[in-house]
C-alpha cells in the first residue's frame, strides 16, 4: 500500500508541474500548485508510513510499546507544517492573479511580459 | 551576551504588536521597526566582537531545550556572526532608507520588512534542513510581498514569477528533504554530514534534489529570469536587501550545506557558479536599465561566490577569507548602488549623469563600481587575487581563466555606466533631493568598502607590506577637496617632493628604480606646476593625480607581486579618471579602462603562475617562472603592452591622450606611459634570456616594437589635430622602446633607457606647451592655427627643442637613442626590424615638421592677433625639462654611464667609455665633443650672418607672394592641411585601422552574442518556470544520470 | 481490502487532479481540486496519519477551495 | 680629441678647398648638363660671381627670427656633415672633427640642415615653400630606408660603423672597393643618393620649372649666399660620404675631386634620362628596387 | 507544439529522478528511522503529551511551528496590504444581495458551535488528532460561515487583529519563558508535565498550541475576510 500511495504522489506531483507548465490560465497554474504540493505531502506521509502501525497517539495504545506500534511521526509532523505553507502561498498566488486581472483583464500567462530582457 | 534567539523572539513580538496598531500609527510603527533592527544588529554585532576579540569559541543554541538532532538548534560561530551582522546592517540601514515608503504603504508592510530580515538570520544560523526549508520560505514569501511595496503593474508580474519558480524550487526541496530523513534519519545538518548520505544507495538523489533547489536560490543563469525581474521591478531599497541579504544567506546555506555531498558536488557547484558570473555580466552588456543591470551583476557576482564555494578544494582554509573578501564587496557594492538608484530614479543608465552635480555621491558611486571590479583597496581585489593565486597553486588554469573573463565582461558594462555618469549632460528631467534617510545608507556602505579593504589586507599573504600612506594622503586631498586650486596644489607637490625625499635614500643601489621613481615623482612635480596657471576649484582632480601617483610610487616601492598588482591597479583608477575628465574624453576613457583591466588580468594571469612556480609571493618570483613559463611571460608582457599601447593594443591612446585636460596629457603620455616600460623592463630582467621559450617571444616583441613604432608615427603624420598627433607620436616612442628592451643586450638596454628618459622630456614639454596653446586658442585643430612663433616665442623654442630630440638629430640627446640603438640592431643581428625602427624615425620627421609649421610657422590668423604667450606656469616646468634635456645632450655619460655599469651584472659589456667618448665594437660617438663642434660652428656662421646682413629689414605677414590661402573655413585652404596628401597616396594604406577594426569586430560581436543570449528572457513566467524545471533535468542527467 | 481501497481512492485523486488541469470551466477545476485533497486526506488516513488528514481535510479542501471561489468571483467582477 | 687652433685652421682650410671645388663642380655639370641639351650654359666663374653679388647685396629682408636663423642652420648641417667626415683617408689634417662620432652622426646630422631649412622657410608664410619641404621630407622618408639597409649591410660587412676603418678595409686595391665586395648596398646606396641630390626624376621638392617658389625665392641677399654656399658644401660632402663608404676614399685631394665629380655626375646624369616623377611615384619607388637591393645587401650576410 | 514536447520531455526527466528515488525506496515494517523511534520511546515522558505529533510540533520542532505561524502572518499581511481598500473605492451605499432567511438563522446557531467545535480540537491537540492549525481552520470555517450568511457584515477588523497579535505575542513570550525558565526557547516544561494523557498535561504544551489556534484561526479569518470585503471594492 505504502507504494502504491508514494506512486500516487509522485504522479500528483508530476500532473502538478504538467499544468504549470502547460496551461495559460493563471487559476490553473495555481490550481496545479495545490496539486504539486498534494501531491509533495502524499509522498512524505508515505516516507514515515510503517506497515501495519498506527497512528502516533498514545491514549490508543500505551507508551511503553510506542515503539512497536507507532508509525513515524515526523514526517507527518513536517507536513501539517508543509499543508500550511502551502496554503498561504496560494492565497498568495491567488492575490496576485487578483491583481494581474485587474491590470489586464485576462488571466492568459502571455499578457503578462512587460519585463524582459 | 544576548543569546541569538532574541532576534527571532524580539522580530516577532514586534510583528505581531505591529499587527495591533491602528494604520495611523505609522511614526509609532516605524520607530518599533527601526528599535527591533538596531536591536537585532546590536546582537549580531556583540556576537562578532566576541568572536572577533575575545577569540570565544562557537556557540550552539539549542530550542526546546533537547539535545539535537531531536531539536532544532542554532549555531553561532564567527561566520554567523559576521554574516548576521552583515545581514542586520543592511536590514538596518535599508529599514531606515525605506521609511517613506513604508510609511506610505503601511504598518503591515514594516512587520514584512523586520520578519524578512529575521528570516534571513535564522537562514544563516539554523542547523536544521527543515527549519532551513521554513525559513527560506518565509524569506521568499516576504519577498514577494516586499516587491509589491510600490504597488506597480510591473512589481505584480515580477511578483508573481517569482512566487511561482520559488514554489517549484521549495517543492524539490522539500522531496529531497524527505528523502534525506528517509535515507539518514536526520533533519539536523551536522547529522546528515555525518551520515554520509553519498554512501547510501539513493542518498545522492536526496543531495541532489536538495542541492539543486539551493543552487536554484541563488538564481543560477539561464534559470534565473525570475530572478533578474525581481530586482527590476521592485523598490530599489528592496533590492538591495535582496541582492545584499538574501543573496548573502543562500550562499551560506550552500557553504553550510556543502559538506554534506562531499567532494563530488563541488565541480557541479564550480561550474554552475562560472556559468553563471559569465553569462549574466555578458547578458548585462547589453543592458540600459540600471536596476536591471545590478540584477545580472548581482546574479554575476553570486555566480562568483558559488563558484569559489565550489572550488573550495584548492583554496583549502583560504575558501572563507576569499569568498567573505568577495561577499563584502558585492553587499556593500550592490547595497549602496541600488540605493543610489533610488534616489535617481532613471529608466535607463544614461540618466545617471545627473549625478555630475553631487560630486559626493558620484565619488561613492565610483567607489562602488570600482568595488565590484576588484580594485584596490578594495576587499574584492584581495578575493580576487588570492583565488587567482590559489588556482594557480593548483594548475586550475581554466577556472582561472573563467573568472578573468567574467570579471572582464562586468567590467565592459559598469566602466560604460561610470563613464556615462560622469560625463554625459545633466538630464534635466531627473533632479535628487536631499533626504538624510537615503543618503545615509549610501555613504556608510561606502566607508564600509574603504574600511574592510584596509582591514583584509593583512589577511592576504604580502598585504601587510601594502603601503597606505599615499592613499591617506590621497583621501586627505579629497577631503580638502572644497579649496582652491593653488592650496591644493601646492600641498600636493609639498607632499610629493616629501614623499621623493623619504623614498630615495630607500633606493640606493637600485639605480633602475631611481630612474623611474625620479621619471614619476619628478614628472608629477612638474606637471603639477603647470597645475597653478588652472583658476577655480578643479573638483577631484588633485585627488585623482595623486591616486595615479602613488600607484607609480607604490610600482617602484614594490617587493611583494601583491604589492605590483595593488599599485599597478591604483594607478590604473586614478589615471581612468584623470583621462575621463577631458570634454570629449569619453569613450576613449572607457576604451583605455578595458585594455587596462584586460591587461591588468593578463598580469594577473601571470603573476599568479609566478606564485605558483615557488609559492614565492616576492617579486623575485618572476625569475623563477616553472607554471607555463612561456605562456606566463607573454602574458605579462600583453599586459604590461596594453600601457605602453603597442601596436594592436594601441587602439585607447589617442583618443585618452589627445582628449585629455592641457596638464593631464603631459602626466598620462610622459610619466603614466613609463609604468608599462617600468614593468616590461621589470620583466625582461627577470625574465632573462635563458628561459624556455623568451628568445621567441622576445623576438616576436621586437617585431610588434617595431611596427609599433612605425605604425604609430604614421598614424601620427595624418593627424590635423595637435593633441592626437602627440598621442600617435607617444606610441611610435614607445614603440622604439618597447623595440629596444627586447634586444636584451646591454647596448639594447641602454637605448631603451635613453629612449624612456627622453620621451618622459620632450613629451612633457610638448604636451605641456601644445596643450596650453590648445587651451589658449580653443581649438585642437591645426589648420586653424598659424604664426604663433610671434605670439608665443618661448613656446616655440621649447617646442622647437622637444622635436630636435625627437628627430635624433645630433647634437642634442635624441641622437643618444638613435646611435645606441644603431649599434645595438647590428650587434644584435636585428636588421629588418632596426630597419623599419629607423624608418619610422624618419616619419617622426613628417609630423614634426607639421606640428611645429602649422602652430608657429605660416600665416597668423586673424583672431588670433591679440594673444598671449601661455601661462609662465606652464613655461616653468618645460623649461625646467629643457636644462634637463640640455645637461643629458652634452653629457651624455654622466647618465650612460652608471645605467651601463648597472647593466653588466645582467648583459656582456658592450658598450665602453673613455672619458666623453663611447664607443662600442662597431663604432664610436663623443656627445660631448658633438655639442662642442655643433655649438661653435653654429655660433661662427650665425655670427658671419650677422655681420654679412647688417640691415635686415622685418617686413609684414603679407608681403609675400600670397596665393591661395583663406583665414575662413581654414581647413579647405591652410596649406598645411591634409599637407602629406601626397605621402598619403603612396603609404596611406599603412594606417588603414586594421586594429580599430578588429576590435570593433569583437566588441560587435560580443554585443550581438549578449542580445541573442538574452532572448531566453522572453518575460514570460511560465517559460521562466520551465527553465527551472529544465534545469533541474539537465543537472540531474549530467551529474546522476548515469545512476 | 485496504490495498484495493488505496488503490480505487490513488485512482480518484488522479482523475481528479486530471480534471483539475484540463477542465475548461475553472470553477470544475476547483472543485476538482478540491476532491483531490479530499481523497488524499483519506490517503493519509490510510496511512496512519490522522493529524495530516484532518488538516488535509479542513485546509486542504476546505479553505482553499473556498478562497480560490473567492478569488474567481472577484476576477469576474473585475470582468464585468 | 683635439680642439687646438692648428686644428681648427686646418679644417678651415678643407672648407674652403671644398667650398670652392663645390662651386667648381656645380658650375661643370650645368656646362656639361647645357652641352647635352644643346646650349651653351653658364661660365664655369658664374657661381663665385653669383655669390659675391649675393653677399653684397644691401637690402635684406626677414619674416622673423626662424627666417632668419634657417639659414644658419642650413649651413650648419652642410657644415657639420664635413666636420664630421674624414676627407682624406689617414691625414690628420683632413680628418676634422670625426672623433665626434661614426657613420651615425653623419646619418642623422643631414637633418639638422633640412630642419632648420623647413623652418625657415616656414615662417615666410608663404604657402609654397611648405609644400616644398612637406615633399621634400616625404621623399627624404624613403630615400632613408634603402640608405639604411645599404649602411647595416656594410656595417655588418666591415665589422664598424666607423668611416676610417670603412675607408681601412677597403684599401687592398681596385677591388677591395665596397663596390665590388658588397654591389647590392652600393647599388641600394647609389639610387638613394639620386634621391638625396634631388636632382630629376626627383626635384619635385624645388621643382624649378614650373612655379617661383620655395627657398630660392623667399631668400635672398645674404641668405641666399648662405644657402648657395651650403649646396657647394654639400654635394662634395655627400660625394665624399658615398665615396668614403663604397669606392674606397681618397688618399689625397686629386683622388677625392675625381672620385665627387663622378659620384656627382652620376645623379645628374640620371636627372638627364629620367623625366620628373610626381611625389606619391618618387615615394612608392624607393620602397621598391632599391629597398630590395638593400635586402638583398643584408640577405647575403645573413 | 514544440513547447508541448519539451514539457513532456521535461516530466519524463523528472519522472526518472522519481522512478530512481522509488527504486531505492522500500516499505518498512519496522520503525527502524533513529529520530523516529526517539520521538515514539521519549515523547511520552519528555514532554507528557499523548499526542506525539503535537509534541513534536509544539516543542521538538516548536521553531518550525513559529516560522509557519509567522508564514500565514506574512501572507494575510500581505495580502491585506496589496488588496487595500482606499476610501475612495469603497462604494458608499452598498448593494447587498438578500441571502435566505434559513442560511441567516441557521448560521446564528451553528457558528458558535463549530467555534466550540474548533477549539475543543485545539485545547485537545496534545491528546488527540488535530490542533492549533486544524482548529483555527474549523474556527475560520464559522467566521466564513457567517460571512456567508450576511455578505454586508464587515469582520471587525481589529478584533481579529487584535486576536492575532495577543496570540502572536503570547506564543513568544511562552517561548521566551521556556527560555528563561526551563532548557531552552519554545521548551514546555516550564510548566509541570502534569499527568500523562490528562487535559491539564504535558507543561505548557496545550498552552502553545492554544494560542497556535487562536492564531492561525485569526489569520486565516482574516485572509478570508480581506479578500471577501474586496469583493466589494469598486472597479476602477
Amino acid at each position: 500500500m505504502g507504494y502504491i500511495i508514494i506512486i500516487t504522489g509522485f504522479l500528483l506531483v508530476l500532473i502538478g508541474l504538467w499544468g504549470i507548465l502547460s496551461q495559460k490560465n493563471l487559476i490553473k497554474i495555481i490550481l496545479g500548485f495545490t496539486i504539486f504540493d498534494t501531491g509533495i505531502n502524499v509522498v512524505m506521509v508515505s516516507i514515515g508510513y510503517v506497515k501495519g502501525k498506527t497512528a502516533p497517539i498514545l491514549d490508543i495504545i500505551s507508551a511503553k510499546d510506542a515503539l512497536k506500534s507507532v508509525v513515524d511521526p515526523v514526517p507527518q509532523a513536517l507536513v501539517l507544517t508543509s499543508i500550511v505553507i502551502g496554503l498561504g502561498v496560494s492565497a498568495l498566488m491567488l492575490v496576485y492573479a487578483i491583481k494581474l486581472h485587474h491590470d489586464k483583464k485576462s488571466l492568459d500567462i502571455n499578457n503578462f511580459k512587460d519585463l524582459k530582457w | 551576551m544576548v543569546t541569538p534567539i532574541y532576534i527571532v523572539a524580539v522580530i516577532l513580538g514586534l510583528a505581531f504588536l505591529l499587527g495591533i496598531l491602528k494604520s495611523s500609527m505609522t511614526r509609532l510603527g516605524s520607530i518599533l521597526m527601526i528599535g527591533g533592527l538596531v536591536f537585532i544588529t546590536f546582537v549580531s554585532g556583540q556576537w562578532l566582537y566576541e568572536f572577533l576579540v575575545n577569540h570565544r569559541a562557537t556557540d550552539i543554541i539549542y530550542t526546546a531545550g533537547f539535545l539535537p538532532p531531536y531539536a532544532i538548534n542554532l549555531q553561532m560561530g564567527l561566520n554567523e556572526a559576521i554574516l548576521t551582522t552583515m545581514i542586520n546592517i543592511v536590514g538596518l540601514l535599508g529599514g531606515i532608507y525605506l521609511l517613506d515608503s513604508l510609511k506610505k504603504t503601511g504598518i503591515n508592510s514594516m512587520a514584512i520588512f523586520i520578519v524578512f530580515v529575521m528570516s534571513l538570520n535564522v537562514i544563516v544560523m539554523t542547523r536544521d534542513i527543515f527549519n532551513l526549508f521554513v525559513f527560506l520560505e518565509i524569506s521568499s514569501i516576504a519577498t514577494g510581498g516586499l516587491i509589491l511595496l510600490d504597488n506597480k503593474r510591473k512589481a505584480f508580474q515580477a511578483g508573481m514569477k517569482y512566487i511561482i519558480a520559488t514554489g517549484i524550487i521549495s517543492n524539490f526541496l522539500l522531496i529531497g528533504i524527505i528523502f534525506s530523513y528517509y535515507f539518514a534519519s536526520s533533519l539536523n545538518i551536522d547529522g546528515l554530514i555525518a551520515a554520509n548520505l553519498m554512501s547510501i544507495k539513493g542518498g545522492a538523489i536526496a543531495l541532489f534534489t536538495i542541492y539543486v533547489s539551493i543552487i536554484l536560490e541563488l538564481k543560477p543563469f539561464p534559470a534565473n529570469g525570475w530572478g533578474i525581474d525581481v530586482y527590476t521591478a521592485s523598490n530599489p531599497g528592496i533590492s538591495a536587501l535582496i541582492s545584499a541579504g538574501s543573496a548573502t544567506a543562500a550562499l551560506f546555506v550552500a557553504y553550510k550545506l556543502m559538506p554534506m555531498g562531499g567532494s563530488f558536488w563541488l565541480p557541479y557547484f564550480a561550474i554552475i557558479g562560472a556559468i553563471t558570473f559569465i553569462g549574466s555580466n555578458l547578458m548585462g552588456t547589453r543592458q540600459e536599465n540600471p536596476n536591471r543591470l545590478l540584477g545580472y551583476s548581482s546574479i554575476g557576482q553570486v555566480g562568483l561566490i558559488l563558484m569559489i564555494i565550489g572550488l573550495s578544494p584548492y583554496l583549502g582554509k583560504d575558501t572563507l577569507l576569499i569568498g567573505f573578501s568577495i561577499l563584502i564587496s558585492h553587499y556593500a557594492a550592490k547595497a549602496g548602488l541600488f540605493w543610489l538608484s533610488g534616489i535617481i530614479k532613471s529608466k535607463n543608465i544614461q540618466g545617471w549623469s545627473a549625478l555630475r552635480k553631487h560630486p559626493y555621491l558620484l565619488f561613492l558611486f565610483g567607489t562602488f563600481i570600482f568595488a565590484l571590479i576588484g580594485f584596490p583597496p578594495f576587499p574584492s581585489f584581495f578575493g580576487k587575487w588570492n583565488l587567482i593565486m590559489a588556482l594557480a597553486a593548483h594548475g586550475q588554469y581554466a577556472w582561472m581563466t573563467a573568472i578573468l573573463a567574467g570579471s572582464f565582461t562586468e567590467a565592459i558594462y559598469l566602466f560604460k555606466w561610470l563613464g556615462y555618469s560622469i560625463k554625459l549632460e545633466v538630464p534635466e528631467d531627473i533632479t535628487i533631493k536631499f533626504e538624510w534617510n537615503k543618503y545615509l545608507p549610501i555613504y556608510l556602505m561606502g566607508i564600509l568598502l574603504y574600511f574592510m579593504g584596509m582591514y583584509l589586507a593583512p589577511f592576504t599573504e604580502g598585504g601587510v607590506y601594502i603601503n597606505f600612506l599615499p592613499l591617506a594622503f590621497v583621501f586627505l586631498l579629497f577631503a580638502l577637496d572644497f579649496l582652491p586650486v593653488y592650496v591644493k596644489n601646492t600641498l600636493s607637490i609639498a607632499g610629493i617632493i616629501w614623499y621623493m625625499v623619504r623614498l630615495f635614500p630607500l633606493l640606493e643601489h637600485d639605480l633602475m628604480r631611481e630612474i623611474f621613481a625620479g621619471i614619476f615623482l619628478g614628472g608629477a612635480v612638474l606637471t603639477l606646476v603647470a597645475g597653478y596657471a588652472k583658476k577655480g576649484k578643479r573638483p577631484g582632480f588633485y585627488p585623482m593625480a595623486l591616486l595615479m601617483f602613488s600607484g607609480l610610487v607604490g610600482l617602484i616601492e614594490a617587493n611583494t607581486l601583491l604589492e605590483f598588482f595593488f599599485s599597478w591597479e591604483l594607478m590604473t583608477a586614478g589615471s581612468y579618471f584623470l583621462i575621463i575628465r577631458g570634454k570629449r574624453s569619453m569613450p576613449h576613457g572607457y576604451s583605455y579602462m578595458l585594455f587596462s583591466i584586460g591587461g591588468a588580468y593578463a598580469i594577473l594571469f601571470g603573476l599568479a603562475l609566478a606564485y605558483a612556480s615557488g609559492l614565492n609571493i616576492s617579486l623575485a618570483a618572476l625569475g623563477h617562472i616553472t607554471q607555463l613559463t612561456t605562456l606566463a611571460y607573454t602574458l605579462l608582457a600583453v599586459g604590461f603592452m596594453t600601457k605602453t599601447a603597442s601596436l594592436g593594443l594601441h587602439i585607447w591612446l589617442p583618443g585618452a591622450h589627445g582628449e585629455a585636460e592641457s596638464d593631464v596629457s603631459p602626466m598620462v603620455s610622459a610619466i603614466l606611459l613609463k609604468a608599462g616600460v617600468f614593468g616590461l623592463m621589470l620583466l625582461f630582467f627577470y625574465m632573462g634570456t635563458g628561459t624556455p621559450g623568451s628568445e621567441k617571444l622576445l623576438y616576436v616583441l621586437g617585431w610588434v616594437g617595431a611596427l609599433t613604432a612605425l605604425s604609430g608615427n604614421l598614424g601620427a603624420v595624418f593627424q590635423e589635430d595637435a593633441k592626437r598627433l602627440l598621442a600617435y607620436s607617444s606610441i611610435g616612442q614607445l614603440g622604439y622602446i618597447l623595440f629596444s628592451i627586447t634586444m636584451m643586450t646591454q647596448l639594447g638596454w641602454l637605448a631603451g633607457f635613453t629612449y624612456t628618459i627622453n620621451h618622459f622630456m620632450f613629451k612633457a614639454i610638448l604636451f605641456l606647451v601644445i596643450g596650453g596653446i590648445v587651451v589658449k586658442l580653443g581649438t585642437h585643430n591645426m589648420y586653424e592655427m598659424g604664426g604663433m612663433i610671434k605670439k608665443m616665442p618661448y613656446s616655440f623654442v621649447a617646442v622647437l627643442i622637444s622635436i630636435i630630440v625627437i628627430g635624433g638629430i645630433p647634437p642634442l640627446s635624441g641622437f643618444a637613442g638613435k646611435w645606441l640603438l644603431y649599434n645595438a640592431v647590428i650587434q644584435k643581428g636585428w636588421y629588418f626590424q632596426g630597419v623599419v625602427v629607423f624608418f619610422a624615425g624618419v616619419i617622426a620627421f613628417l609630423y614634426l615638421f607639421k606640428l611645429i609649421h602649422s602652430v608657429f610657422l605660416g600665416q597668423l590668423k586673424d583672431n588670433h592677433r591679440n594673444m598671449k604667450e601661455i601661462s609662465a606656469w606652464i613655461l616653468i616646468p618645460s623649461y625646467i625639462l629643457i636644462i634637463g634635456i640640455m645637461v643629458f645632450s652634452a653629457f651624455p655619460q654622466w647618465v650612460l654611464k652608471p645605467i651601463g655599469n648597472m647593466l653588466t651584472v645582467y648583459f656582456p659589456k658592450s658598450l665602453y667609455w673613455q672619458g666623453t667618448r663611447a664607443f662600442t665594437s662597431l663604432g664610436y660617438w663623443d656627445g660631448t665633443t658633438t655639442m662642442i663642434v655643433v655649438v661653435t660652428a653654429f655660433t661662427l656662421l650665425l655670427g658671419w650672418l650677422v655681420i654679412a646682413s647688417k640691415k635686415v629689414k622685418r617686413i609684414g605677414q603679407f608681403n609675400i607672394v600670397y596665393a591661395a590661402e583663406r583665414p575662413y573655413r581654414p581647413e579647405t585652404t591652410h596649406v598645411s592641411y591634409n599637407i602629406y596628401a601626397g605621402y598619403k597616396k603612396a603609404l596611406g594604406f599603412l594606417v588603414t585601422p586594421v586594429v580599430e577594426t578588429f576590435w570593433e569586430n569583437v566588441s560587435d560581436m560580443v554585443l550581438d552574442f549578449s542580445g541573442w543570449l538574452r532572448r531566453i528572457y522572453s518575460g514570460n513566467m511560465q517559460n521562466y518556470a520551465l527553465h527551472v524545471v529544465l534545469f533541474i533535468v539537465v543537472f540531474y542527467l549530467i551529474a546522476l544520470g548515469g545512476l | 481490502m485496504i490495498v484495493a481501497i488505496a488503490i480505487v481512492l490513488s485512482v480518484l485523486t488522479l482523475v481528479g487532479a486530471f480534471m483539475t488541469i484540463h477542465s475548461k470551466k475553472l470553477s470544475i477545476a476547483v472543485i476538482s481540486s478540491g476532491l483531490v485533497s479530499l481523497t488524499a486526506s483519506i490517503l493519509f488516513l490510510l496511512l496512519a496519519a490522522p493529524d495530516v488528514a484532518l488538516t488535509e481535510a479542513s485546509i486542504g479542501s476546505g479553505l482553499t477551495t473556498i478562497i480560490f471561489f473567492y478569488a474567481l468571483n472577484k476576477i469576474r467582477q473585475n470582468h464585468d | 680629441m683635439d680642439y687646438s687652433i692648428t686644428k681648427f685652421l686646418w679644417t678651415l682650410l678643407g672648407l674652403f678647398i671644398v667650398t670652392n671645388w663645390g662651386m667648381l663642380m656645380s658650375s661643370t655639370i650645368r656646362r656639361i648638363g647645357a652641352r647635352v641639351s644643346g646650349r651653351i650654359g653658364i661660365p664655369w666663374y658664374q657661381p663665385w660671381v653669383d655669390l659675391t653679388k649675393l653677399y653684397s647685396l644691401k637690402s635684406q629682408v626677414s619674416h622673423g627670427t626662424m627666417f632668419y636663423l634657417g639659414p644658419v642652420f642650413r649651413l650648419m648641417g652642410g657644415v657639420g656633415l664635413f666636420l664630421f667626415l674624414p676627407m682624406i683617408f689617414g691625414s690628420w689634417h683632413w680628418s676634422n672633427y670625426s672623433f665626434s662620432g661614426d657613420l651615425v652622426l653623419i646619418l642623422y646630422f643631414q637633418l639638422f640642415g633640412m630642419l632648420g631649412m623647413a623652418l625657415g622657410a616656414g615662417e615666410g608664410g608663404h604657402p609654397y615653400s611648405t609644400i616644398g619641404v612637406s615633399r621634400g621630407l616625404a621623399q627624404f622618408t624613403t630615400i632613408e630606408v634603402p640608405m639604411t639597409l645599404a649602411v647595416i649591410s656594410i656595417a655588418i660587412q666591415y665589422h664598424t660603423l666607423s668611416i676610417s676603418q670603412i675607408v681601412a678595409a677597403q684599401q687592398g686595391g681596385f677591388f677591395t672597393w665596397t663596390v665590388w665586395t658588397n654591389p647590392f648596398a652600393t647599388g641600394a646606396a647609389m639610387l638613394s643618393l639620386l634621391g638625396a641630390f634631388g636632382h630629376s626624376p626627383f626635384n619635385l621638392i624645388q621643382a624649378p620649372n614650373e612655379i617661383p617658389i620655395g627657398p630660392p625665392t623667399e631668400y635672398h641677399g645674404v641668405f641666399l649666399g648662405f644657402l648657395r654656399t651650403n649646396n657647394a658644401i654639400l654635394h662634395v660632402a655627400e660625394a665624399a660620404l658615398f665615396m668614403n663608404l663604397f669606392f674606397g676614399g681618397a688618399t689625397n685631394w686629386i683622388e677625392l675631386i675625381v672620385k665627387t665629380f663622378l659620384i656627382y655626375f652620376w645623379s645628374v646624369f640620371v636627372g638627364m634620362v629620367f623625366p620628373r616623377f610626381r611625389i606619391e611615384q618618387s615615394v612608392r619607388w624607393f620602397l621598391k628596387i632599391p629597398t630590395l637591393l638593400g635586402i638583398l645587401a643584408i640577405v647575403i650576410f645573413l | 507544439m514544440i513547447k508541448k514536447i519539451l514539457i513532456i520531455g521535461l516530466l519524463a526527466g523528472v519522472g526518472l529522478i522519481f522512478f530512481n528515488l522509488l527504486q531505492v525506496y522500500h516499505v518498512p515494517t519496522e520503525l527502524n528511522n533513529k529520530l523516529g523511534a526517539y520521538y515514539a520511546e521519549n515523547a511520552a515522558t519528555q514532554v507528557g503529551a499523548a499526542n506525539i505529533i503535537s509534541a513534536i510540533v509544539v516543542t521538538y520542532r516548536g521553531f518550525d511551528t513559529l516560522g509557519e505561524v509567522t508564514i500565514l502572518f506574512l501572507a494575510a499581511s500581505i495580502i491585506s496590504f496589496v488588496l487595500k481598500v482606499r476610501k475612495e473605492d469603497i462604494v458608499s451605499d452598498r448593494f447587498t444581495s438578500p441571502n435566505s432567511e434559513i442560511l441567516i438563522y441557521s448560521s446564528q446557531i451553528i457558528v458558535p458551535v463549530i467555534f466550540l467545535v474548533g477549539i475543543y480540537i485545539f485545547i485537545n491537540g496534545h491528546l488527540t488528532p488535530g490542533g492549533g492549525f486544524q482548529g483555527g481552520a474549523v474556527i475560520a470555517s464559522g467566521v466564513l460561515l457567517m460571512m456567508l450568511a450576511n455578505p454586508s457584515m464587515k469582520v471587525s477588523h481589529n478584533l481579529v487583529a487584535f486576536v492575532e497579535s495577543i496570540s502572536g505575542i503570547a506564543f513568544v513570550v511562552l517561548g521566551v519563558l521556556g527560555l528563561v525558565l526551563a532548557g531552552g526557547f519554545l521548551d514546555n516544561r516550564f510548566l509541570p508535565l502534569g499527568e500523562f494523557g490528562t487535559m491539564l498535561s504535558a507543561g505548557a504544551l496545550p498552552l502553545i498550541y492554544i494560542f497556535i489556534g487562536l492564531k492561525v484561526g485569526a489569520e486565516l479569518s482574516n485572509i478570508i475576510g480581506t479578500i471577501s470585503y474586496n469583493q466589494n471594492e469598486k472597479n476602477s
